[in-house]
């Protein structure tokens, strides 16, 4: 059956478990045909879910899936293939900014919309950010380097490699999923459709993915780079070592919960909870019955832990 | 005075009043008839209404009071009208020949078989040889001329000229006077013509309708009996003389019936 | 005089036909826009009926409309913030436009030195050079004027330029021979001859510059109390609020039909006493 | 031929000639001495290049050969023309007032002081009253007597008219010819005057200059020796149709001398 | 005939100050605009030393050249699929533009019912309609055309319009009175009319489709080989290659000019027998 996977940026390795699966037929053994529709800077694919041109979307967090409730929208968060947001905050050393608690004194943030519409909120109402300091991030780290009192927005895996390499210092990294916002991310979204008649699709696919995953991390990930390379011919080897890297470092993809349950686990806990903190930070509304944000029933059944070497 | 054959009315204009939207009263009460087959001559003052008088005649205008009567009909059917403009009016980007064939092809002639017939207006007019030419590389006077072979080429029943020979020397001026007359007698068209020269008037037309300004109005009607063809006899004759004589007193009359001091304005 | 009796005189079919479609005309001119546009309202409510658009993807008008009314205050001082930008940048396409077309038409060299830039300007993608604008430019307004200006200057500039060559060689003449200076060939012969020009530029930057707003704003992206309906927009589809999103983008272009009506307006009342294109027909 | 009075020379033209970049040949071989206080007319056949030789004088165009000789030098100073063009050449946008003011204007003289000037001039043109009329709003004629206007309220000391008063009636035009006599008698400008009337020709100036078409040149000169001023009287005397008759026969001879089969185009 | 003897002619300061002139516009007209844009490199490059812009902000142009001959193959590769776009837009945008033109000019009903969507369109941020375009489009193609195409469509559209609206009355009259059909009036008189205020539109156009065949990639995101000039940019910002960027940039600008540069020659061509704007001044 031949489904399709919009991912929300331009290949990458944070997709390597994706890549994986289809590259070496994991996909296939359970009768899927996936299809990975690349995103990018400024291309939104969550409509495209919406109106069924897609069938699986790779959410940033959860707070979308929140809004979908919120609005009337049958959308499911079907798993959660990185335990922690990849989001970091950079700040240049030395600046005055090298705690998290100093970062709201800076003279700018550096911040895409999507940032800005979640997790910046958060840190607003939370934190004393302030919002009127907020700048666009249009995907080039350049006014970052230029203004050494600035702060800007990155995923752990990508951002502070180019910062590196052009502006020739390593800058502070405050990952924000250590400093509460603990959302999981990379998420599977699926419409309720497809999840009420084809639920063995979802099922085939979250598995997929899962084993995917273990495949990309820990055993021969050539032919998903390869892939990736030919979606993205700017990648690099480099880059992708350095991606490969800082996942398990910061044990994006697995860690706390995946030890036990596997990787895409979600708990209802831990959804509650976060949402109850955003809530509270007015991030959002209240009432939500956000049991119909997700389902557990395709997750948490230790899925190819056993390719874990 | 009106003197004019058996032929049939074309057209009357019945108390016609044109009053312009900034206030300028342009015609008041005029009437005026004209038959079939006649050639009647409109002469006045500058700004007396002619032009006016002659656009509501091809219905480019329409009256703001009184009726326009085409044999019986308010409106009536303006097709088959040829029309001589005040200015050249053509169009710029086309040349010559392309422009005298512009009625010719909006009727449906292709260009090769309109071409025959541009040819021998661009000769009646003294413009063989210019037919590429684009109006801006034209003299005054010729661009002039290919206005009229423009309105001409179609052979119109009607033929409404605005002071079509004023940019013409006097001899070219009394050929084509010549020409208009001869084509005239042949084909029998009715002409209305404008023009500031007494002598032109009386020398071409069989009425010769004299207005006054402010309001622009019919002052006078002269019927000039000579009969026809009139030629270079004509016009060194002793009656050609005393009719120019007349119109002009006529002139004068209408002119003076509106002189005084010249603090009317609108 | 005649043997026609007067009481006989028919209107003929041509001329009651163009009386009765003058009548006709003067009532439709008003109906007939207002009917077309209830109808095509009516057209999005049954394509969205028809084709079973849930709401979230193409909300239906009505939907639209009560969100319109219910968010009313929140929109309404958003577009408040859009339209300050947008007039701004108007009158900045305007002297800008105007200043280079007059600079232009000193001398052919010039033009040809210059104009380049402009066409540099024009097409220079804001979303590509933003981030120096961001490294250089501090005031959050003038990087969002700097944008929208981009945006609307260059058809100003353009049909200016059009219009200050476009004058009558003869009227050209008549001024050199009375030995008027090139300011004041400019004053009183160029730039009134290159008024239909300008004006049509200025239609067609209204709506440029509304939308340069709109985009700087995308780009620039304001925050908090004084976010325009770029940030209303970007935060709808974040939000998946199809509804104020699609009853922003109605403010939008309801503001960019009043914009070019009111420069319509305008075009007319400086235009309707000389030129073709606004002289009522006198018959 | 030539008889002009001691007054010195204004301008020479000498062996001018004009080729247009489409090729036609508008003059040749152009020789014309104009002196001070000179009343030259250009008397010839539409498309002579009439127009072409007082866009010549003017500035408004460079010969192609030959030279213009002001005083000794070539080009000269070429303010205090006054020039009426052939069509009427009015600002579409200014009323008439402010078409008329527009020389002075330029000049520097404030609307306050320019008024007396503007209101004389308008009145002599007989369209008091229309001041703020707009062109469009103007009959053909009325459009030529403000660009008569505007090109006298400065009082030039060089007067270059092209075909004036062609288009208005006869009685306007006799006094306006008499008017622009008065003028020139009292101000001893120099004038240019193109016209096709040969009456209007001979009444007017002391020179008729008599050019012939295709290639433009000068065909003859005809010196008018009757005495200033001229009035009525010297209308009808029999020196006057003597001269017409004899300055008629010219353009007879210069039309013919081109006139041929008219295949010669360009 | 004169005392004056003929060697004795002096050519008069004026005259010989023209002549001088004429001969200095000649060279100047070629020679000046590449010195100023040889000057605006150089300054480029000072402003860059002077104020010590480290390269991933501002390169060099001398490291943007390097770039651009290193990267030829890639960039012009990339400029080819946006150039594609870009015609093809203008293309759309010329019939379009014109067609409603001529619809408007049929009646001012028409005009005045469907202006209002005409307007609609050219003020609705592509950026926010993009996600409806993209759900019911499947071509690529097909999205980007659309986008590029709602930019870029206006200005003709305005212009062609206003230019209908400005023939001659005469010349109507004439048309009338030699009863030319509705067609016909259009054909022979008002399309040739329009001409000089349709070209002046398209040449606003040409830029607008440029602009926004890059803008619509952006938002539509091409991928793989087939990626436009956009995509490079914003890969080289992410990858912080601001020689690559400014490389892309440039090669925006120079098709922006020289697009400019071919419509104002064919505007040129098309109106250099009759029209103000593009006649010689014959002296
Ligand atoms: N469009 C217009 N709007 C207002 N007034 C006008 C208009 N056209 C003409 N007039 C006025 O109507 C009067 C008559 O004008 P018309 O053109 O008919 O004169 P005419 O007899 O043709 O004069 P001429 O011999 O100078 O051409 C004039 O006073 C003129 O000012
Ligand atoms: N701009 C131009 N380009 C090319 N040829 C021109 C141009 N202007 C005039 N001509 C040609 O030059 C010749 C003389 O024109 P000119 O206007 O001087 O005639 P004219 O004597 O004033 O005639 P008229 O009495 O008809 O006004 C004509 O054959 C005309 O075709
Ligand atoms: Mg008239
Ligand atoms: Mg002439």
């Amino acid at each position: 059956e031949k489904v399709t996977f919009g991912t929300n940026w331009l290949a990458e390795p944070e997709h390597g478990g994706y890549y994986q699966a289809v590259a070496d037929g994991t996909y296939a053994a359970c009768g899927l045909d996936v299809t990975i529709s690349q995103g990018g800077p400024q291309v939104s694919g969550r409509p495209l879910l919406l109106a069924g041109k897609l069938d699986f979307y790779m959410g940033g967090n959860l707070l979308s899936a929140f809004d979908a409730v919120q609005q009337g929208i049958p959308m499911r968060v079907v798993a959660a293939d990185f335990q922690k947001d990849p989001q970091v905050i950079m700040s240049q050393p030395g600046q005055g900014l090298d705690k998290w608690e100093d970062l709201k004194n800076a003279e700018q943030y550096i911040l895409g919309d999507e940032g800005a519409q979640t997790f910046f909120q958060w840190m607003v109402t939370e934190l004393g950010f302030d919002a009127a300091k907020r700048v666009p991030y249009t995907f080039n780290p350049a006014p970052f380097i230029a203004n050494k009192k600035s702060i800007q927005q990155g995923y752990v895996t990508s951002e502070p490699f180019a910062v590196q390499k052009q502006g020739g210092f390593v800058p502070n990294q405050f990952l924000l999923a250590d400093y509460g916002w603990d959302t999981y991310a990379t998420t599977v979204e699926v419409m309720q459709e497809t999840i009420d008649k084809r639920p063995e699709v979802v099922q085939c696919f979250v598995d997929g993915s899962a084993k995917g995953w273990y495949n990309y991390l820990y055993g021969d990930n050539k032919a998903a780079n390869d892939m990736i390379k030919k979606d993205n011919p700017d990648m690099t080897d480099e880059q992708i070592a350095f991606s490969i890297e800082q996942l398990k470092k910061f044990g994006v993809v697995d860690s706390g919960d995946t030890e036990k349950l596997g990787i895409g686990a979600m708990t209802e806990a831990r959804i509650q909870s976060f949402y109850d903190k955003m809530v509270k930070a007015k991030v959002a509304q209240p009432g939500i019955d956000i049991k119909k944000a997700y389902t557990l029933a395709f997750i948490n059944k230790g899925v190819g832990l056993d390719l874990k070497k | 005075m009106v003197a004019s054959g058996e032929a049939p009315m074309l057209l009357a204009l019945r108390n016609v009043g044109k009053v312009f939207s900034n206030g300028v009263m342009a015609l008041t009460d005029v009437d005026l008839t004209i038959r079939e087959g006649d050639f009647v001559s409109l002469l006045g003052p500058s700004g007396c209404g002619k032009s006016t008088a002659l656009r509501l005649i091809a219905g480019l205008s329409t009256p703001t009071s009184g009726v326009l009567d085409w044999r019986g009909r308010i409106g009536g059917d303006r097709t088959n009208i040829g029309f001589v403009f005040q200015e050249p009016t053509l169009l710029p980007w086309a040349n010559v020949f392309d422009n005298i064939w512009l009625p010719l092809r909006l009727k449906g002639v292709s260009r090769a078989k309109a071409a025959p017939a541009v040819m021998e207006m661009l000769a009646r007019v003294h413009l063989t040889g210019f037919e590429y030419a684009v109006p801006r590389e034209l003299s005054g006077g010729m661009k002039m001329r290919v206005s009229i072979a423009r309105a001409l080429v179609t052979k119109p029943r009607i033929l409404l000229m605005d002071e079509p020979f004023a940019a013409l020397d006097e001899i070219t001026r009394f050929k084509l006077n010549n020409d208009l007359l001869e084509l005239w007698q042949d084909e029998r068209f009715t002409v209305v013509f404008v023009t500031h020269s007494v002598f032109e008037s009386v020398f071409l037309s069989n009425r010769v309708v004299v207005m006054a300004a402010r309001p622009g109005r019919v002052f006078a009607e002269l019927a000039v009996d000579a009969a026809y063809p009139r030629d270079e006899a004509f016009r060194t004759s002793p009656d050609y003389a005393a009719l120019c004589r007349q119109a002009s007193d006529v002139l004068v009359g209408a002119i003076n019936s509106t002189a005084g001091p010249h603090h009317d304005g609108h | 005089m005649t043997a026609i009796d007067d009481s006989a005189l028919k209107l003929d079919p041509e001329e009651a036909r163009r009386v009765r479609q003058e009548r006709l005309e003067r009532i439709g001119r008003w109906v007939l826009p207002l009917a077309i546009m209830i109808l095509a309202i009516w057209l999005w409510d049954r394509v969205c009926v028809w084709n079973e658009i849930p709401k979230y993807i193409l909300p239906r008008p009505g939907v639209v409309l009560q969100t319109l009314y219910d968010d009313a205050g929140l929109l309404f001082s958003s577009l408040l913030v859009t339209l300050r930008i947008t007039f701004l940048s108007l009158l900045l396409a305007v002297i800008g436009g105007v200043g280079l077309a007059v600079l232009f038409a000193q001398s052919k060299w010039v033009e040809m030195s210059f104009f380049p830039f402009a066409i540099v300007l024009q097409v220079t993608p804001i979303v590509a050079i933003f981030p120096l604008i961001n490294i250089y430019v501090d005031n959050q307004t003038v990087k969002l004027l700097l944008c929208a200006w981009i945006v609307a200057f260059f058809p100003i500039l353009s049909n200016t330029t059009l219009g200050l060559n476009s004058v009558d060689r003869n009227l050209r003449d008549m001024f050199k021979l009375n030995g008027a200076t090139r300011w004041q060939q400019l004053r009183y012969l160029r730039l009134p001859a290159a008024m239909p020009y300008f004006l049509g530029g200025l239609k067609i930057a209204g709506g440029l510059s509304l939308i340069g707003a709109v985009v700087a704003e995308f780009v620039a992206g304001a925050q908090g109390q004084s976010s325009g309906l770029a940030s209303r927009i970007i935060e709808a589809g974040y939000r998946l609020n199809a509804p104020r999103l699609f009853a922003a983008l109605i403010l939008i272009s309801l503001a960019g039909i009043l914009i070019f009506l009111v420069l319509s307006l305008v075009s007319h009342l400086i235009l309707r006493r000389w030129h073709e294109s606004a002289l009522k027909q006198e018959r």
